[in-house]
C-alpha cells in the first residue's frame, strides 16, 4: 500500500512529479486566496486567544511577563490546530482527494506540498506577527528573536503531525475535536521546547541545544510525517 | 463465473488478443451482505460496459474496488495481465475516474480545476482547457465559480476531464445525472469517440445507454 | 518459518492453544496474587514516614510499569497487521488499547492517592506524571478513533497507524517533559533510592506482586481477545461448532 | 422573513410545537451518542489545553495559582468553541437544515433545541470536570464552586452566541476560524466576569455582582440569540 | 406570460377553481443573467407539473424560490389564493420539499431520519415508517445507518417522507437521480397517486416522465 508513496526512480516521472507538486501546492494556495478569511483568520485567531490572557489572567505586566512565552506558543498552537481542518476536509467531501489518491504519482509529495500551502496559509503569519504580541505580552526583548525563530522551526511539525491527525479523521462525521485529541499530545514535545526556549533566552541562557532539538522533529516530522499521512488518507478514503 | 456468459462476450475478440482490464473471482461483502462472488470479467479495448444492477447491488463498490479505492475485496485484478498492486503507477497512469462525488472544488473556477486534476496527470494547455468546456457546452463559463453553477453544470466542469486526459480506461459512476438530454448526447457521443480510439469503458449508470458502439452489460443482480 | 508465522496468525489456533494456557495462567496468578497481597498487607514492615498507605506502592509500580508496555504492544501489533495483514494481531492491539486506558488510569490513580501522604497534594507537574498524563490522552486518542471508524478494516489500519505514530512520540514526549521539569523543580521521590534503602523484604513481594499484576494483564487480554475473536469469526465453522458445544 | 420565530398563538399548533422542539432536542442528542467521540472530545479537548499551559507556561504552583482562573475559563471557552461546529454544519450540508427551515413550527424553538442539546453535549461535561483541573492547577479551594457556578451560568452563553456565528458562516466554505474571530469577541464579557468571579473568590471577595451580571447576560442571550441565529440560518441558506 | 400558454393547460379546470398554486410575473437574475422573466403559472389540485429546461436554465432555483428559499426575485406566489408571505404557516404545513441534497443525516438510520423529519410537520407511528420503507423498496433497511447505504438507497429513505408526509403540495428536484429502474417506476406510481388524491406536484427532472395521470410542463428554456 505504501510503497508507491516513496519517491520515484525514472527522471520523466520526476520531472512529471515536481509538476504535479507544484500544481498542489498552487491550487492549495490559490483557494485560500479566494477566501481571504483562511488567510486572515489563523492570524486572527492568534491575536484573539493571546488577547484573552490579559482579560482573563491578569493585565499586570510582571504577570504577563512571566507567561508571554507560554502563551504566545500556546495560541500559535492552537491556531495552527484550528486551520488543520481545511487540510483536506474540503478535498474529501468534494471528491478532489479521491483524484489525489488516483494520480500515478508518488503521494509523498502530493501530501508534502498540502503541508506547505497549508503552512504558508496558517504558520507563516503567525510567525511574523508573533512579535507583536510578544510586545503586548511584555516579553523581554531579548526573546523576540528566540521566538520568532523557535517558531519558525515548530509550526512546520505543527502543520505536519496535524496533517496525520486530519488525515485519519477525514472520513468520519465529528470535526475538531478528535483531531484534538490525537495531535495535541503529538506536538506536546515541540510546545515544550519552544516555550522553554523563549523562556531560556529572556534569561540570557544558551540556548543552542533547543535549537538543535527543534530542527532534528523538524527534519524528521518532514521525512516521516507526510508519508504517515498518505497511509492514512488512503485508509480514510476506503 | 455466470458471469462472464451474461456478458455478450463480442467473438471480434479471439482468445488471443489481451483484456486491457481483467478481474478473476472477485469477492466483496459489506454489512454480512455478499454483494458479488466468484465475479469474472475482462474488457477489452473499444469496449463500452455498462455495469447494470438495482440500487445497492454493489456498483460503486465494484468499480471503487477496480480502481484500487476500495480494499476490502479477496480475488485479482490484472492491468495488461499484470496485477495491479505489482504495478500500480502504470494502471494509475492509464485510469480515469469520476465517481459519485465528482472532484470539483467550488470555490475554484472550471478553469483551475481541471488545470489541477490534469496537472494530476498529463500537463495541458489553457487552450485544451477552453476546447474541452466548449465541447461538454461549458462556452463562456471557464471562469465562472463552480459554486455559482447549476448541479448539471459542476457535472459537466468533471466531465470536460474526458477530453483531457490520455487516459485508456475511463471508469465512471452515474456520469449522467443531472445532465439534461443534450449533455447525454454529448457524453454518449465522448464514450463511442473513446471506445473507437481504443479506448475501453467501464461506466454504471441507470438510464438506457444508447451508444453507437459496442456495449457490453454486467449485471450485478444476478449475482450474490 | 513462514509456516510457523502463518500459523501464529491464525485466530483458530491462538483460540485453541490460548484455551490450554489460561487455567495455568489463573492459578499462576491467584497464588502470587494471595502471597504478595498478604506478605505486602501484612508482613511488610511500617515505613517510618507512608503509614499503612505505602502498601499502594505494591499496587502503584505493577501497574504503571504495565502501562508504560501497552504502546510499544499496540505499536508492534500495528506494524503486524498494516505489513503483514495478520487479522490477530490487530484483534490483540483492539483489546490492549482499553485495557491499556484502565491500566493507565489505575496508575494515576493509585499515584495519587499515594501522592497525597507523600506530597501533600494529588497532583504535581512532574516530570513522569505529566508523560503518563499525556499517553493517557493518547491512549483515549486511539480507542476514540477505533469507535469512531465503522468499517474494522480501516478502523484496524488507522489505529495501527496511530499507535505506530504514538509510540514514536511516546519517547519524545517523555524525553522532552523530563528534559523541561527537572530544570524547574528538585527531582522528585520517583526513584528506585527509596527502594536500595529498604531490605529485600520489601522488593521480593513487590517483585511477586509484578509478576502476579502482569499475568492479570495478560488474562484479561487474552479473555477478550478470544471474545474478538469469537465476535469476528462467528460464521466460520470452527466457532459455530464451538457455540453448538456449548449449547449442549 | 423573521416574524415566523416568535411564538405562535393557537393552542393547537403550540402542542406540536413541543413535539417538534423535543424531536429536535432527541435527534441532535442522539447523533451525538452515536459518535461516542462528540461526548468525550470537547471534555478531552478542555482537558488537553488546560494541560499545555503547565507544560508551555510554568509548572510552578504558585505561578500556576495566579493564571488558573483565567486558564480553565479560556480552554472552557476554547472547548466550546470547536464543538460549535458540528452545530448546524452537518445539517446544512446533507440538507436536513432546510427541512428546519422549512418547518411551519416557529425557528426560534428549533434553533433553541440544537443550542440546549449543543450545550449537553459540549458545555456541561465541561463545567463538570471544571473542578479536577480546578485542583490540576492548584486553584484555592475556596474558588471551586464559583468555578463551576460561574462556567453553569456561562457556557450556554457561549453555545447560544456561538450558534450565531456558525449561522452566518454555515454557508462558506471555510471553516472554524471565521467563527471564532466572530464569536470570541462576542463571548469576551462573559469570560471576564467570569474570570474575575473565580479571582475574586480566590480572595474572599464578594460575588454578587458577577452572578447577577452572568445571569442577566444569560437570559438575555436565551431569549434574544435563537432569534439572531435563526435569522442568520434564513440568510445563509438562500 | 409567453408561459402560460406554453403550458399546456388542461381544460378541466374552469377558471372558478382557485388554484393552490400561482406564481405571477416572477423575475429572477444571477450573475447578471436573467433566468427567467414574467413567468406566470398555475398549479391546480390533481396535477403534475414537470419543470423543464437545460442545465442552468433555473429550474432549481425557481423551485427554491416557490418554497421560500431563496428571496432574490421578484414578483409574486400565491398559496390558495393569499401571498405566500402573508400566510407563511399556513404555507409550510401544506408543503414538502426535497432537494438536490435530500436532508438525510448519514449518522442516524433511516428510521431515526424518518421520525425526525415527521415530527416537524405531523407525529407518525413506528409502523406507518415500516410501511412507508416497504413502499419505496428498503425492506429490512429501517434500522440500518445511512452511510452504510448506497447513493440509491439513501435518495429512497428521503422519498420516504413523500408518504408520511399529509402536504398537499410536492416540490421534488430531481428526485429520479440514482433511483434504479423500478424505484423510477414507484417513484411515479406515487406523483400520480398524489395527483388522484387531490394533490399538486412540482417536480423537476431530465429523464421522460411516465406518469399515469395529467402531466403539465414548463418548459424555463423558452425564457431569458
Ligand atoms: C499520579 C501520580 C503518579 C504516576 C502517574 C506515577 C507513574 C509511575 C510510573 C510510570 C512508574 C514507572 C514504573 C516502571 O518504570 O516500571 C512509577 C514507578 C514508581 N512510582 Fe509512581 N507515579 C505516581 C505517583 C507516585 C507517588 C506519589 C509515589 C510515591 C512517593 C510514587 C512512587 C513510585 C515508585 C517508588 C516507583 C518505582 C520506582 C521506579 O520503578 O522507578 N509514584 N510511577
Ligand atoms: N449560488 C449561486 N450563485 C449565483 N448563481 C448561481 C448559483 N447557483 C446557480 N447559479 C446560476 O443560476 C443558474 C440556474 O441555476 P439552477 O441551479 O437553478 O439551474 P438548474 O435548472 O437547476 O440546472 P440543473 O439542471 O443543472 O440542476 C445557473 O446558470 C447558475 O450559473
Ligand atoms: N460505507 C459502507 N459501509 C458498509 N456498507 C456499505 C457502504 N456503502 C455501501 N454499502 C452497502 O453496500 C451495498 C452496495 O453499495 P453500492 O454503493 O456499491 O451500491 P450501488 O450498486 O452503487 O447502488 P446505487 O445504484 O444506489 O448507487 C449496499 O447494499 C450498501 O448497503
Ligand atoms: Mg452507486
Ligand atoms: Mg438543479
Amino acid at each position: 500500500m505504501s510503497d508507491q508513496s516513496m519517491p520515484v526512480q525514472n527522471s520523466a516521472a520526476q520531472v512529471s512529479t515536481f509538476a504535479a507538486f507544484r500544481a498542489t501546492l498552487r491550487r492549495d494556495l490559490l483557494i485560500a486566496l479566494k477566501r481571504r478569511n483562511d488567510l486572515l483568520n489563523p492570524l486572527m485567531f492568534f491575536l484573539i486567544v493571546v488577547s484573552l490572557f490579559p482579560l482573563g489572567v491578569s493585565s499586570d505586566p510582571n504577570e504577563l511577563t512571566r507567561i508571554a512565552a507560554g502563551t504566545v506558543w500556546v495560541s500559535a498552537l492552537l491556531a495552527s490546530m484550528l486551520s488543520l481542518d481545511n487540510l483536506f476536509r474540503a478535498d474529501y467531501e468534494d471528491g478532489s482527494l479521491e483524484q489525489l489518491l488516483l494520480s500515478p504519482q508518488p503521494l509523498y509529495f502530493m501530501v508534502l506540498a498540502k503541508n506547505i500551502s497549508h503552512w504558508l496559509i496558517s504558520g507563516l503569519p503567525v510567525v511574523l506577527l508573533s512579535p507583536l504580541l510578544a510586545y503586548m505580552m511584555y516579553l523581554p526583548a531579548d526573546a523576540y528573536w528566540t521566538l520568532v525563530f523557535t517558531l519558525l522551526l515548530g509550526t512546520p511539525v505543527l502543520s505536519l503531525f496535524g496533517a496525520i491527525g486530519v488525515a485519519l479523521t477525514v472520513g468520519l462525521g465529528s470535526r475538531g475535536l478528535i483531531l484534538a485529541v490525537i495531535v495535541l499530545p503529538l506536538t506536546m514535545p515541540v510546545l515544550i521546547i519552544g516555550a522553554k526556549a523563549v523562556a531560556d533566552a529572556s534569561l540570557g541562557l544558551p540556548l543552542g541545544m533547543h535549537y538543535a532539538l527543534l530542527g532534528a522533529i523538524l527534519a524528521m516530522s518532514l521525512s516521516l510525517a507526510p508519508l504517515a499521512s498518505a497511509a492514512a488518507l488512503r485508509i480514510s478514503v476506503n | 463465473m455466470s458471469l462472464s456468459a451474461a456478458a455478450t462476450s463480442p467473438d471480434a475478440q479471439s482468445a488471443a488478443v489481451q483484456p486491457l482490464l481483467r478481474a478473476a473471482a472477485l469477492f466483496c461483502e459489506r454489512d454480512e451482505r455478499v454483494l458479488f462472488s466468484g465475479l469474472d470479467f475482462s474488457l477489452f479495448a473499444g469496449e463500452v460496459m455498462q455495469v447494470q444492477g438495482s440500487n445497492g447491488s454493489g456498483k460503486t463498490t465494484l468499480l471503487r474496488i477496480l480502481c484500487g479505492l476500495n480494499s476490502g475485496y479477496e480475488g485479482e485484478i490484472f492491468w495488461l495481465g499484470e496485477d495491479i498492486d505489482d504495478n500500480r503507477e502504470g494502471f494509475l497512469a492509464s485510469l480515469l475516474y469520476i465517481g459519485h462525488r465528482v472532484g470539483v472544488n467550488k470555490i475554484l473556477t472550471a478553469r483551475e480545476n481541471l488545470r489541477w486534476s490534469s496537472a494530476l496527470h498529463t500537463p495541458v494547455t489553457d487552450a485544451d482547457i477552453d476546447n474541452a468546456l466548449v465541447r461538454v457546452g461549458l462556452a463562456g463559463y471557464a471562469d465562472v465559480t463552480c459554486r455559482n453553477m447549476s448541479a448539471g453544470q459542476q457535472q459537466r466542469v468533471s466531465l470536460a476531464r474526458l477530453l483531457l486526459s490520455p487516459a485508456k480506461l475511463w471508469v465512471l459512476d452515474e456520469p449522467f445525472t443531472t445532465l439534461d438530454v443534450h449533455g447525454v448526447k454529448v457524453l454518449e457521443t465522448l464514450l463511442a469517440e473513446h471506445a473507437g480510439q481504443g479506448g475501453a469503458v467501464l461506466v454504471t449508470t441507470h438510464h438506457k445507454l444508447d451508444v453507437p458502439c459496442e456495449l457490453r452489460r454486467l449485471n450485478l443482480d444476478k449475482q450474490g | 518459518m513462514w509456516l510457523w508465522f502463518s500459523k501464529l496468525g491464525s485466530p483458530k489456533w491462538f483460540y485453541e492453544l490460548s484455551g490450554k494456557w489460561l487455567p495455568w495462567l489463573v492459578a499462576f496468578m491467584v497464588v502470587t496474587m494471595t502471597i504478595g497481597l498478604i506478605w505486602a498487607l501484612l508482613f511488610v514492615p511500617e515505613d517510618y514516614q507512608q503509614s499503612f498507605t505505602n502498601r499502594i506502592f505494591y499496587v502503584h509500580v505493577p501497574v504503571a510499569s504495565i502501562s508504560l508496555a501497552v504502546f510499544p504492544l499496540m505499536a508492534v501489533a500495528g506494524a503486524i497487521t498494516l505489513v503483514w495483514k495478520m487479522k490477530l494481531a490487530d484483534m490483540v492491539a483492539k483489546c490492549a488499547a482499553p485495557i491499556g486506558v484502565w491500566f493507565t488510569g489505575v496508575a494515576l490513580a493509585t499515584g495519587a492517592i499515594w501522592g497525597e501522604p507523600m506530597w501533600g497534594t494529588w497532583w504535581v507537574w512532574d516530570a513522569r506524571l505529566t508523560s503518563m498524563l499525556l499517553q493517557f490522552f493518547l491512549l483515549i486518542g486511539v480507542v476514540a478513533l477505533r469507535s469512531a471508524i465503522e468499517s474494522p478494516d480501516a478502523a484496524a489500519r488507522a489505529c495501527a497507524l496511530l499507535s505506530i505514530v504514538g509510540a514514536i512520540n511516546v519517547p519524545i514526549i517523555k524525553y522532552s517533559v523530563e528534559w523541561w521539569n527537572t530544570l524547574h523543580q528538585p527531582p522528585t521521590p520517583l526513584s528506585m533510592d527509596a527502594e536500595s534503602a529498604n531490605g529485600p523484604e520489601i522488593w521480593v513481594p513487590l517483585l511477586i506482586m509484578i509478576a502476579a499484576v502482569y499475568c492479570f494483564f495478560v488474562i484479561s487480554l487474552i479473555l477478550s481477545t478470544r471474545n474478538e475473536i469469537l465476535q469476528r469469526e462467528r460464521r466460520s465453522q470452527w466457532v459455530m461448532d464451538i457455540v453448538a458445544a456449548e449449547r449442549v
